[in-house]
């Protein structure tokens, strides 16, 4: 299997379904003449030309909703935030149309449309744009929402998401463009909904996605060494959400620590907790931890910054907890 | 349907289709509301009397491949577009049997197979997507096909409104956004007139902000709409250029069926706008052609109510949803398994 | 103690605060000429002038955003929103600005902000007009979400809303405006962050607030006819989250049952239910149960609409199964 | 703190004193750059190279108890409002000494007692705040305060600034809205020009819409600047009524001190902008007037930089801000129990 960064499997899966469907196309900021932010889009502009590379103003809830207007008419567009802090602006035609037009349409026309880019904090971008948005999207019936946290999986969830019919929030994260991993080759697609187990162990669960899977293995491995072994299992999607992994996992360990990069308040692991204690209340030896960014607004400082996140000492100390 | 124009001349039997089009629009609107007295429509039900020459006028400018989207005012458009009244009313009546199976109501009326791209709640959200829809319908080469979208004097204070104008200016530059805005001035948004939501008050102005071409019309007289509507719809379709209409028109009723006061207007501009309204002027420009007399007015009026006596008794006689249907539409079929 | 409708103890409140203080005034579609889509602000028009009740455009973004601006320099804005589901096109200002200037200016200026207004389901309004928006708002740090369910209430909050120095998300119910209680005359004042246990029992714990209150009351009622005998807390606001209150009582009755309005995945209970298992695993002789609305967009049809929201007799029901 | 300028004559002192200024908030600027390159600043670094005159010239027209907002590149405006160097380097270096206590970095400066109400990171994002304070200023009557809303050509496309705008419109009519628009159009938002953004490029034209009166000004020329500006403040003063210039002006560095590529403009466009760089201009004008020679030159370069690294040093020898840091000013003190 060939590695590819995170970034040229997204780049490469871009291509490769705009080759074969005509009816995919982009649109975005700066993804066309400047290449995109994250250069995910490097070089599309000059091989698909202007009518399948659209760069934008900078109207998130104009183009977003245009793009929707596209779906409705039978195109594929797969739209870029430079940042899903800004997706805030088009929030509203993404959760008032895109969502819900199939519905209240009696079925009459769906919105097969994607929309990706980095989720999360990078470093030092202070508060405005450094949030993790999933359980902001996550909550509504008709998205989907993904989050890939290896090359391989960006690319197989992106195919999924562009040949689909449901308008897709695809979450990317800053940190992870550059990161190297084996991706298969050829139509490689991961459906939605399915969950992995990257890591097997008998002592805990610990359950997470996209950045934090990192974090979270660097923790198991270390644990391992002390002789605590984990399941580790990569949700990959949030909505559909495949509670039936996380489930038997947890039959098995009967201990379970989630991991997430927002603030716990609302966040996306409280989702998850309640729905281990739904199906696994019997079978747990101790309390489900979650392990949270700090429920704060994101510092600008780096020393904050870094005390506001989540890291591998915390999920590591988090498990011990639960295993003692 | 409403009755399209022979080589573009509005002779007398086109414009009697077109009051007989205003006339059924009318006493539909009129039975939705008796149904909404009695219990039998739910929810927000937003009337378009006063402002059928809008509609008529500028839909019978239109092809039948031709998209349209509107606000949650919009009724008129797929009674004229030729959707079954029956089904029409049985949404409304959120029934089975409704154009949207009854999900979606009197405020979210589709009819894709016709084009109606459908009714929306958020003032200002539907723009952009008929700007988007504009785009596609110009994507593959050689298409011809343009997209209206209808929106009220209010939406054009929404920023959803000012980054889709201006998307909409910067693809028509390249000729690929054929849409025409027909800006629907009732001139109130629910109880806020134009001159305290907007800045400027020829809202046709507007548009000049984003370089699309623009004017303003009588939008009381179908005959007056179908001509200057024309004349753009006839350039965008050259062009794949935005267009921008402001048709000065006036709502009758409340906002919503549900208001029941209406501190902010004076009777008298009711009655007013009244002596304006659209079918009568109509109706008395056909007698003088000889096209019209009170026995074919009555004869009409008898054959309208008749359409939406059965309307109301095919919404009344159909099935609710049956209770799956909560869980269905929400994805394409077999795109989520359970 | 005289007997108010639930409007009317906002309005008086409103214009109590408003002959106190002449730093408060408000905006919103339709609050002045025409009194407020819901008559809660009818007759302050006249009552104060233009100045202070201030009719907007349909603007949400940009009236939020001028409420910001107008309380970084001093006055305290009270926004109507004519529901919250408009309040998705102003999210941004809320989230972005709103809820982060006092963090990143390092405390060189707040944002005393009231934005009010009903939340959740009407009556058959269908899917863009029937959300319950508690766990997207809730989850941002530097917001207030406060939520009444009782005239008293609406009073009590809404005045420390205004008084207060944050701002603050005031969910109110179209179904409620016109709801009678009692209210205490005076300066009554519900600090934030105070749950309330609104009956007493001891075989299990009912959490909810809002509308769902009302539902939920009943249902125990009902439950107290057959011996069941439920705590009832109604949290009151969200954020601050009083789970000290919850625990105390899932303490005594080892049984507990969150209701909310909106959809399960990623909604309120699901924190609710996640922070009850953080102090309670041992305490707990039965998983918690949630009763949630249908994970659909609101359906305009009757009857599926009824089918979609929680009632009296699913809460029956879930507190049956947890006591079984 | 940026000169004002004595019974409005632009006198050779004056424009000597805006020389050092804008003298003074390049070298800040490239010295920011330089620490950002050591890693000793963090995140997004905007530089405001080249677009000096800008603040310069408008900030001379101001009072000291009007009110400024601006986007995230707003170092000069702070530094011109005379918030100590120090405390600037130090926020962007992270610092507790910093003026927003290291907690907001380089996008959020603010100086609440200079009347800096804040660098925001949402494009068109502060807009309305700006609207929103301006009629702050005028609620108790007998205020003749006004506030400046510096913002990018690219902001022009939000729905935000479009709501606020006609907000702004609206409340002008009542003389409650005294607000001055500098858009300061450096010809890109990001990669993107002017013209792939916007569907009209004169972006002052935009404001008629509005019905807000508005000009365009060379924005490299600090005299230009301060001559439109003072007589648009005058009249926003006078009426509480909202105006807008555009200033003409250019970005020299790169959008962020990240982006290392510009695929988007040629070198030989940077090169013609900067023969019109504002600093070599007033320069000139200077030496032609005698009142600046080479060594009054090297002088105030020598003193400039010192103060710039005495800034630096301050920065550098600052403590970062003390871990419990990260849970205060999120609520006012007592505000929430915990
Ligand atoms: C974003 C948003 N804000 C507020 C509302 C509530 N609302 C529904 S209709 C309406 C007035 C719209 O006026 P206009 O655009 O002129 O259309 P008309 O009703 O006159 O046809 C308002 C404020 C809404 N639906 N969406
Ligand atoms: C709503 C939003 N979308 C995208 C961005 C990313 N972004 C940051 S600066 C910028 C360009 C802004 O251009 P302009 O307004 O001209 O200001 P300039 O940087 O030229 O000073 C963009 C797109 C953002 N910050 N906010
Ligand atoms: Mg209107
Ligand atoms: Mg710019």
């Amino acid at each position: 299997m060939p590695e590819l960064t995170y970034r040229d499997a997204l780049k490469g899966t871009l291509i490769e379904e705009m080759d074969r469907d005509p009816r995919v196309l982009l649109l975005g900021e700066d993804i066309g003449v400047y290449g995109g932010t994250f250069l995910v889009t490097d070089g599309l502009l000059t091989r698909y030309g202007r009518k399948r590379v659209i760069d934008t103003p900078i109207s998130e809830l104009g183009f977003i909703g245009c793009g929707v207007g596209m779906a409705m008419l039978g195109l594929r567009p797969v739209i870029e935030v430079m940042t899903w802090n800004f997706s805030l602006v088009g929030a509203d035609q993404i959760i008032q149309n895109a969502a819900k037009i199939r519905y209240f349409s009696g079925g009459q026309v769906g919105v097969p449309m994607v929309i990706r880019g980095p989720n999360g904090a990078g470093v030092q971008l202070s508060a405005q744009h450094s949030q993790a948005l999933e359980s902001l999207y996550g909550h509504f019936p008709g998205l989907l929402v993904a989050a890939p946290a290896t090359p391989a999986d960006a690319r197989g969830l992106l195919r999924a998401a562009i040949r689909g019919s449901a308008p897709v929030i695809f979450l990317e994260s800053a940190s992870l463009y550059g990161v190297r991993g084996e991706v298969p080759a050829g139509e490689h697609l991961v459906p939605f909904g399915c969950a992995a187990k990257v890591r097997e162990g008998r002592d805990a669960t610990l359950v997470t996605h996209g950045r934090m899977l990192h974090l979270t293995l660097a923790a198991a491995t270390r644990l391992a060494a002390d002789g605590v072994e984990c399941d580790v299992i990569d949700l990959r999607t949030l909505r559909p959400l495949d509670m039936a992994t996380v489930a038997d996992s947890v039959r098995g360990t009967h201990r379970a620590v989630v991991v997430e990069e927002q603030g716990a308040m609302f966040g996306v692991a409280a989702e998850i907790v309640t729905g281990i204690y739904e199906r696994c209340f019997d079978d747990l030896d101790a309390p489900v931890v979650r392990v949270s960014g700090a429920d704060v607004p994101m510092p600008y400082a780096r020393n904050l910054e870094l005390l506001a996140q989540p890291n591998e000492a915390k999920i590591v100390e988090a498990v011990r907890r639960t295993v003692a | 349907m409403v009755k399209k124009v022979e080589h573009q001349r509005v002779d007398t039997g086109t414009l009697l289709e077109w009051y007989r089009s205003m006339v059924f629009v009318r006493r539909f609107e009129e039975q939705a509301e008796r149904s909404f007295r009695r219990g039998k429509i739910g929810g927000y039900l937003h009337l378009y009397s006063g402002q059928e020459a809008v509609a008529v006028g500028a839909l019978a400018a239109l092809r039948d491949d031709d998209v349209l989207f509107a606000s949650y005012r919009d009724h008129a458009y797929v009674l004229l577009r030729g959707t079954d009244p029956g089904v029409v009313m049985a949404e409304l009546y959120g029934k089975a049997t409704g154009v949207c199976k009854g999900k979606g109501g009197s405020m979210h009326l589709f009819d894709v197979p016709r084009g109606f791209y459908g009714g929306y709640g958020v003032v200002g959200g539907h723009v952009p997507l008929a700007v988007g829809a504009a785009y596609a319908l110009r994507y593959e080469d050689g298409g011809d096909r343009l997209c209206v979208c209808f929106l009220g004097d209010g939406a054009l204070n929404t920023g959803a409104f000012h980054e889709a104008a201006n998307l909409a200016g910067l693809w028509g530059h390249e000729g690929l956004c054929p849409v025409v805005f027909v800006i629907e001035n009732n001139q109130y948004g629910m109880g806020t007139s134009v001159p305290r939501s907007s800045a400027v008050t020829v809202l046709a102005s507007r548009f000049g902000a984003y370089d699309i071409p623009n004017e303003q019309c009588d939008g009381m007289d179908p005959a007056v709409v179908y001509e200057v509507v024309r004349r753009g719809v006839d350039e965008v379709r050259r062009t794949g250029r935005p267009w921008a209409v402001e048709a000065l028109t006036y709502r009758y009723a409340a906002h919503g069926a549900a208001d029941l006061l209406q501190p902010y207007r004076e009777k008298s501009e009711i009655e007013e706008w009244r002596e304006r309204d659209p079918i009568i002027r109509v109706e008395r420009r056909l007698r003088e052609a000889g096209a019209l007399d009170d026995a074919k007015v009555d004869e009409i009026g008898a054959e309208v109510d008749r359409t939406v006596e059965e309307a109301v008794t095919f919404a009344d006689a159909s099935p609710e949803p049956a209770p799956d249907e909560l869980f269905t539409d929400i994805y394409a079929d077999g795109e989520v398994r359970p």
